[in-house]
């Protein structure tokens, strides 16, 4: 035990002294490259990152971190590099001390380019390999493992002893094979093995990673990467059909979203609804419009503007819908043909309206944070905002289902779809229940908007983009069947990512467009119809 | 309710012809009222205010208004004030023709400046020379075409899309070896495509690092796009896309991308259709790093543009109004028609279009754009790499100005093909055969 | 009570639309190339175009009326048939081109030079004789008609439903047309005319002569209307519009009458975009836009639908209205008024301007009528209930 | 309850119907009806709501497949089940709908010029011509329900009992050799519903009818063979006194 300390003891001691007389060295490379960041040229940027990087200063870490967020000001006059801290202050890049004195006049920012990025990215990875936080560990293995700097090899090394999360080690060891298979004086043997290694993670960037082996290789080595380049390929061709059938899903569900309102209104009341996109389009200008506020008077709140705006959302589209239903709609009942027109007629000028007063162009809204990005599920990218939107329609569907079925509106609905005169005889007041069925499909349509200004464009074309789309949906279905139009969107949108790969996104939806019209021929009401004489009077 | 058409029939309807015979007559007299005296001089503004369009050619239309402004406030033009005149083709290309003759034929303009897609100029293009008048057309397009009525003071594909593929074979750029070429269906991706193809080809990139994609416009579901492009990317070289890809499309092309994480650090996306217009819709934190191509930015600091900038955005009493490239256009070209009414002491048609040539009128960005015999303009060429705030940095310009091409050297149809206006009073004018094409004849 | 078939055909209201029609196309040419330009009474070649166009508008409006007027049939893809026509015509007019286009080939069109065509695909083979494309003209979008009509009335798909499908069709074509691939120019479609049939396209005697040409065809068609919306095959067009069953009950081959009037009205919407292409110089995919034929549609509703000469007229004060409200100070207000003339037609002017006049005038003679037989029809038959004013079958 | 000895190649019927079923989403609507009718039989049929009248004429008339079961017509030689709306119209079988269906844009005269027995094809009725023996068939139809002064009045601006004759005489028109008539007397005062009972015995003098009707009171001025359906089958037959004191008619018709 003692000597164990011993032995520990000196080791310390010996690093302690070698660190000594290197860090003065080291400390001056990084001075030295500072300035070379007062030049706004972009290869002198570089050098000073190769050299920042390659100085082992304290500092250096912060300093990249720094340039990478574009916290790093220079002055070109007062030859002054300075790091702007997350809250605002500011330090001298040199001395890592606060600044005190007044800003230089021409402080800017030191620019960037993307082949400073990914400098910087592996510099910053070899440098933060054993950051205390797991997730940094992990994110400076893969930008290794990417950028296979071979200069990162020893401390990498380092990591992966000291490496306690198995996850993150594991992502070290890829990361450590990517950087044999780069050596070329690795040897045969062990390339072998970090092939291996490489051909178990088994996806798209460790297909490029054998793909990038130089065809000189040995023979062994070449042997190895085939077998497990074949192995990728299967494995990835197994998830490029769970990718096409979960982008299928999604697409699935943005249709349904933009159909379900329609599926009510059309399927309810017999209502051609032409401005049902307007309603969309309403909810999603809602969905600015809260954004705006939020961003202005309480940016804290932005993560649950879209939980703000849902609400707001409906409600508008819906008044919107009643003040519709009321005001045009309700002279038109039975005389289908005249609603469509009609209803033409309210979204063009729904859409000039919007043009006239928010401006023709795209308006921004922002994917909360915590719809934003993605993860890895197996094979698979899943990015959260699609995932959300998969999760919001079922909410959606499921609810609007729950709605008809228990409450009394949706007893009364259903009444009234089955019989007007007999629900008008039984006392319901079928006028109320005509505006607030219309009112509730609009509302729904106008949540998705909210919905869909996640992905899509908010301007004030937004409603034209899915209004074919979602009569398709609706047609196919069946109408009067909110079943139907769940089995419709879901096969639509899959089909059409099925076919998409092969035929093209154009030919895959005129394919899509004749086959509904072949269909329709089959089953003139949809696939999932209501039979019987009452549909067909 | 139908009609009673029994009824109808069968009952004379004698006077409710004269009604309508009396209002044609009204619209008749209405569209033929004679042109006021010409104490203004009338410059025509055809930009779609409604329909799909509505969203790039509003801003044109206001530039238009507040470049005329400015002129009369300079006193107007030889001695004249300038008026404008506004009409609306609402995204529809017929209603361009229409609109294009009404305003040369019944208005009288001097100019017109006006359109955006490639369609709208090809479907006006018989009115201007039929009735003889002058358009400025300021939007970057495919090129291949040269005619004496029209003058391009936007991009031709060399002043954008070929810098742009220079500048990603650099060492700066990435040096990438392997392209998507991702494009809207349509003649402007699919030329400006071709043109790249054969370009990149004439550089040594083999057809297996050439991806090409087509989507059709507002496209909207990206989502298989974007992970093909990832897989195409990840196959051990460098890649970059090329976007030709148009308008509405792209708000979700982008959201998709950055939600799938590929970061420009990983494959850079160039695109000549994205300006700052189109970023305002956008949440570009995702998107920092990713390019595009253009001959103006607004981030670009110069007086001029500083003055530029602060003079439209008083006219528009916006303080947050953006700038973008085919402003700049109509800026140049305007005040190069300015320069040569006022060389040649007329609005006359044929002399202004004789005198265009030659003519030079600061840009923006610090340089002089001159109009050449082919009808195009020089230009400075920038890439600009998107940045946090929805701006654009300049990571890279073109050294000097750049001649726009009409005819690409690229494609085997026209590299025969030469434009001059001055010299041999030919658009298409071909070096092999020593003839001009049908057009001029 | 019983008379000729012509006699039928025209009646006042005819009459007077034909001899209206026959004076405009006489007196618009007189007027603009007789006339010189200084004249108040001159017309000008921009308004000869805008006219020319208008009569292309009216037959297109003509062809919707027939089907939606008397058999119930809302196409809301009718501008696909006007742009099927206007392709092969615009073909037709691509191939005159022949050398003089800018890359001097003889063979290919200049979109398909630029684009590395090498060869002319074979559906443009014999578009460079007229005949042949007058033929195409006429066979496309007839047989495009009868294709989907036989699919669509077989399967008896009616009433909204087959709105949707026509929207769906026009909306197919309008991608496939979108796409390069297709041969057709894509988004630029084609344009750049030279010539049709040795004539310049843009002198002004050509204009003046398309200009008589199309109100020949829209007086050909109205009367080819009005033959048979006055026969007793248009009569059970209208049985079928007002109860389809019934109809079918009493052993009338619906689909068959239907199918013939769909497939008449789409040679005639082609006839419409054929002669449409050479006025207005273009032919590109957005005219198979939706929104564009639910637009014809409105012209029909405005001027009222099930009477022929409201169409027209319907065509020709909404697209006057478009002209007047697209330019100036009035051009950001031009889609309010749109919208506002399809609410306010559906609920204030459900029969159009003509229908309206109409009605109004048997209003005005059947109560002198009712006053006069009241008496004799008293107690001869028992009445019962009251006059049902409801439409009988569902649409 | 009288049994028919069921054979489709040896009936002499003019309407045979043998275990028809109808469902409708789980809905029987017809369940394993069978009956037959003579040429130049008179039969009302009556039922309670819900019974399956309407089906049954839908199946005859070929709006409605049935599931199973053969509808035969004209001693067994056309299967009607194969044939669709107009091919059997053709056949002469006309139907009269519950709610009266006329051409309401039409004039009385027109709609039986529509309905006069004729070549019903495109281009027949495209060149068609009126000849002067249509229009004394006109006359003689008009005369027989009584609508002649109306004839050429809109059809649509007519009562509701006139739109009942006026389809009635549209059937006659037609020259059917079966007409189904159903519920011809709904709406209808007394004296009109007396006035219609002698219109369809005359009618029947020279073509067979079957008649759907609730009105007890019609179907005894009528004095034919009822058939009483439930549920989709026959309940019982016979004459009208012999139905109405069936004890499950009785039953059905009273007792819940």
């Amino acid at each position: 035990m003692r000597r164990l300390f011993e032995r520990f003891a000196i080791a310390l001691l010996m690093v302690g002294i070698l660190a000594a007389g290197t860090l003065t060295a080291r400390a001056a490379a990084y001075e030295d490259a500072l300035p070379k960041f007062t030049l706004d040229s972009f290869s002198d940027t570089a050098d000073a990152v190769d050299a920042i990087a390659g100085s082992g200063s304290p500092h250096a870490a912060a300093l990249l971190q720094a340039l990478k967020d574009q916290r790093l000001l220079f002055s070109a006059t007062d030859k002054k590099v300075l790091i702007k801290t997350a809250d605002g202050k500011l330090t001298d890049a040199a001395t890592g001390q606060p600044f005190t004195a007044a800003p230089p006049a021409d402080l800017d920012n030191v620019r960037l380019n993307n082949r400073l990025r990914n400098l910087i990215d592996a510099a910053l990875g070899a440098l933060t390999l054993m950051a205390p936080d797991a997730g940094k560990r992990y994110d400076a293995a893969q930008s290794v493992f990417k950028s296979r700097d071979a200069s990162a090899a020893s401390a990498l090394d380092k990591a992966i002893a000291a490496e306690k999360d198995a996850g993150v080690k594991k992502v070290m060891q890829e990361a450590r094979a990517a950087l044999t298979l780069a050596d070329e004086s690795a040897s045969p043997a062990d390339k072998v093995a970090a092939i291996t290694i490489i051909r178990d993670r088994g996806d798209q960037d460790a297909m490029a990673l054998l793909q990038s082996l130089p065809a000189d290789s040995p023979k062994e080595v070449l042997a190895a990467a085939g077998d497990a380049k074949a192995k990728i390929e299967r494995n990835l061709a197994l998830w490029s059909t769970v990718q096409n059938f979960w982008y299928g899903l999604s697409l699935g569900s943005v249709l349904l979203l933009a159909a379900i309102g329609l599926a009510i209104t059309f399927g309810v009341m017999g209502v051609i609804n032409m401005a049902h996109g307007e309603m969309v389009m309403l909810g999603a200008y809602t969905t600015f419009v809260v954004q705006e506020i939020i961003r202005t008077r309480y940016p804290g709140l932005f993560d649950y503007s879209l939980a703000i705006a849902l609400p707001l959302a409906f409600l508008f589209s819906a008044i919107v819908g009643i003040i519709i239903e009321r005001s045009v709609i309700r002279f038109l009942y039975g005389r289908p043909l005249e609603t469509l027109l009609a209803t033409w007629g309210i979204s063009l000028v729904l859409q000039q309206a919007v043009r006239a007063a928010f401006g023709p162009t795209n308006k921004e809204v922002g994917n909360p944070s915590w719809m934003s990005g993605a993860f890895d599920l197996g094979g698979i990218l899943i990015t959260y905002n699609r995932l959300w939107i998969i999760v919001f329609t079922a909410i959606v569907f499921v609810a609007l289902l729950a709605m008809l079925r228990f409450t009394r509106l949706g007893l009364e609905m259903r009444a009234v779809t089955q019989n007007r005169a007999m629900a008008a005889a039984v006392g319901i007041r079928t006028a109320r229940i005509d505006a607030l069925t219309f009112g509730l499909g609009s509302g729904i349509a106008g949540i998705a908007g909210v919905a869909l200004s996640q992905i899509d464009n908010v301007s004030p074309n937004l409603g034209q983009g899915y209004i074919i789309d979602s009569f398709m949906v609706v047609v196919f279905g069946g109408v009067g069947n909110l079943w139907g139009t769940l089995v419709g969107a879901m096969t639509l949108g899959i089909a059409n990512k099925f076919l998409e790969p092969f035929a093209g996104a154009v030919l895959g939806k005129i394919a899509i467009l004749v086959f509904i019209i072949l269909f329709i021929q089959k089953r003139p009401r949809g696939m999932f119809a209501l039979k019987g004489r009452a549909i067909e009077a | 309710m139908y009609t009673v058409v029994q009824t109808a029939a069968k009952r004379p309807t004698a006077r409710k012809w004269l009604a309508a015979a009396a209002g044609l007559a009204i619209a008749a007299t209405g569209a033929m009222a004679p042109a006021k005296a010409a104490d203004t001089i009338k410059v025509g503004i055809l930009h779609s205010l409604s329909g799909t369009m509505a969203i790039s050619e509003t801003t044109l239309k206001d530039t238009m208004l507040f470049l005329i402004d400015e002129q009369n406030k300079k006193g107007g033009l030889l001695g004249k004030k300038l008026e404008a005149v506004v009409v609306d083709p609402a995204s529809n290309w017929p209603l361009f023709a229409e609109k294009a003759r009404e305003l040369i034929a019944k208005d009288k303009v001097a100019a017109v400046f006006g359109c955006w897609t490639s369609v709208s100029r090809k479907s006006v293009l018989p009115v201007f020379k039929e009735l003889n008048n002058i358009l400025f057309y300021p939007v970057q397009y495919e090129g291949e075409e040269s005619e004496r009525n029209v003058f391009y003071t936007g991009a031709a594909p060399n002043q954008q899309a070929i810098p742009a593929v220079d500048y990603l074979m650099s060492k700066d750029g990435g040096s990438v070896k392997r392209w998507v070429l991702a494009g809207t269906d349509y003649v402007y991706p699919r030329t400006t495509n071709k043109i790249l193809e054969a370009y990149l080809k004439s550089k040594g990139v083999k057809d297996e690092d050439i991806m090409i994609n087509y989507t059709p416009f507002g496209h909207s579901d990206w989502q298989t796009i974007v992970s093909d492009i990832k897989k195409f990317g990840s196959a051990g070289k460098k890649t970059a896309v090329v976007s030709t890809i148009n308008g509405d499309a792209n708000v979700p092309f982008y959201k998709e991308l950055g939600n799938q994480g590929i970061k420009a650090t990983d494959i850079p996306v160039v695109a000549f259709s994205v300006g700052e217009e189109e970023l305002a819709g956008l949440d570009t934190k995702p998107l920092v790093g990713h390019l595009a191509a253009w001959n103006y930015f607004e981030s670009i600091k110069t007086p001029e543009n500083a003055a530029f900038i602060k003079k439209w955005q008083a006219y528009t009493k916006n303080p947050k109004r953006t700038t973008n490239d085919p402003m700049e256009a109509h800026v140049i070209g305007f005040n190069m028609w300015v320069k040569a009414v006022e060389k040649v002491g007329t609005t006359d048609p044929d002399k202004v279009i004789d005198a265009l040539p030659g003519i030079t009128a600061a840009n923006l960005t610090g340089g002089t754009s001159t109009m050449l015999p082919n009808h195009h303009i020089t230009k400075p060429v920038f890439i600009g790499e998107i940045r946090a705030d929805g701006q654009f940095d300049v990571v890279w310009k073109t050294k000097g100005l750049v001649p726009g091409d009409a005819w690409s050297d690229y494609l085997p149809g026209s590299k025969d093909l030469e434009s001059d206006w001055v010299k041999l009073k030919c658009g298409n004018y071909n070096k092999v055969t020593k003839k001009c094409g049908g057009s001029a004849s | 009570m019983k008379s000729h078939p012509l006699i039928r055909m025209l009646d006042r209201g005819s009459t007077l639309f034909l001899v209206l029609l026959a004076a405009f196309a006489i007196a618009i040419p007189v007027l603009n190339l007789m006339v010189p330009a200084g004249s108040a009474l001159h017309v000008s070649t921009y308004l000869v175009a805008l006219l020319g166009k208008y009569v292309c508008y009216g037959l297109l409006a003509l062809s919707i009326d027939l089907i939606w007027g008397y058999v119930g049939i809302l196409s809301l893809g009718h501008g696909a048939f006007f742009a099927l026509g206007g392709y092969a015509m615009g073909m037709y007019l691509m191939r005159q081109i022949g050398s003089r286009g800018v890359y001097a080939n003889p063979i290919l069109p200049d979109f398909m030079v630029f684009l590395n065509w090498k060869e002319l695909p074979f559906f443009w083979y014999g578009f460079n004789h007229f005949a042949y494309a007058a033929l195409m003209i006429l066979l496309v979008p007839g047989l495009l008609a009868f294709v989907f009509g036989w699919f669509a009335f077989r399967s008896r798909v009616t009433g909204v439903y087959l709105s949707i499908i026509t929207q769906a069709m026009t909306y197919a074509l309008l991608l496939g047309f979108f796409r390069n691939n297709f041969g057709f120019g894509g988004n630029n479609g084609l344009t750049d005319f030279k010539d049709i049939l040795g004539f310049n396209v843009q002198a002004e005697t050509t204009r003046n002569a398309l200009l008589v040409i199309s109100c020949l065809a829209l007086g050909v068609c109205f009367l080819i209307c009005r033959a048979i919306v006055t026969s007793k095959f248009g009569k059970v067009l209208v049985a079928i519009r007002d109860a389809e069953a019934r109809t079918r009950f009493m052993g009338y081959r619906v689909e068959s009458y239907k199918l013939f009037v769909f497939t008449v009205s789409a040679c005639m919407a082609g006839v419409a975009g054929a002669l449409y292409v050479p006025q207005v110089g273009i032919i590109n995919p957005s005219e198979f836009a939706p929104g564009n034929s639910i637009e014809a549609v409105i012209w029909v509703a405005v001027g009222g639908r099930g009477t022929l000469i409201g169409a027209v007229l319907g065509a020709f004060v909404v697209n006057y209205t478009k002209t007047f409200f697209t330019t100036g100070l009035l051009a950001p207000y031009w889609l309010f008024v749109l919208g506002g003339l399809f609410i306010g037609t559906t609920l204030f002017l459900p029969r159009g301007i003509v229908g309206t006049w109409a009605h109004w005038r048997a209003g005005v003679k059947e109560k002198s009528e009712a006053a006069r037989s009241a008496a004799a029809e008293d107690g001869m038959l028992p009445t019962a209930g009251s006059p049902s004013t409801q439409p009988s079958a569902a649409e | 309850m009288t049994t028919v000895e069921y054979n489709a190649e040896t009936t002499s019927a003019l309407l045979y119907l043998d275990g028809i079923s109808v469902s409708f989403d789980g809905f029987r609507a017809l369940n394993e009806l069978s009956f037959v009718i003579e040429p130049g039989e008179m039969r009302a049929i009556i039922g309670p709501n819900g019974a399956g009248k309407t089906t049954m004429m839908d199946v005859i008339t070929g709006k409605t497949r049935p599931d199973t079961g053969d509808v035969f017509f004209e001693q067994g030689k056309y299967d009607l089940s194969t044939l669709d709306e107009t091919e059997i119209a053709t056949l002469g079988i006309g139907r009269k709908f519950q709610k009266p269906t006329v051409f309401e844009m039409h004039t009385v005269e027109d709609n039986l010029q529509l309905a006069l027995k004729n070549d019903r094809s495109v281009k027949a009725t495209l060149f068609w011509q009126s000849s002067a023996e249509q229009e004394a068939r006109i006359d003689e139809v008009l005369e027989t329900v009584r609508l002649k002064a109306l004839r050429n009045r809109i059809a649509g601006s007519l009562s509701h009992g006139q739109k009942q004759w006026l389809e009635i005489a549209m059937l006659l028109a037609q020259d059917p050799k079966l007409l189904l008539v159903d519920e011809p007397v709904a709406g209808m005062t007394d004296v009109e519903t007396m006035q219609t009972a002698e219109l369809l015995r005359e009618i029947n003098r020279t073509k067979t009818v079957v008649v759907v009707e609730h009105d007890m009171a019609f179907v005894r001025e009528l004095g034919v063979k009822v058939t009483c359906l439930h549920e989709g089958s026959v309940l019982a037959e016979g004459s009208i006194d012999q139905v109405s004191t069936n004890d499950r008619v009785v039953e059905v018709y009273l007792g819940r």
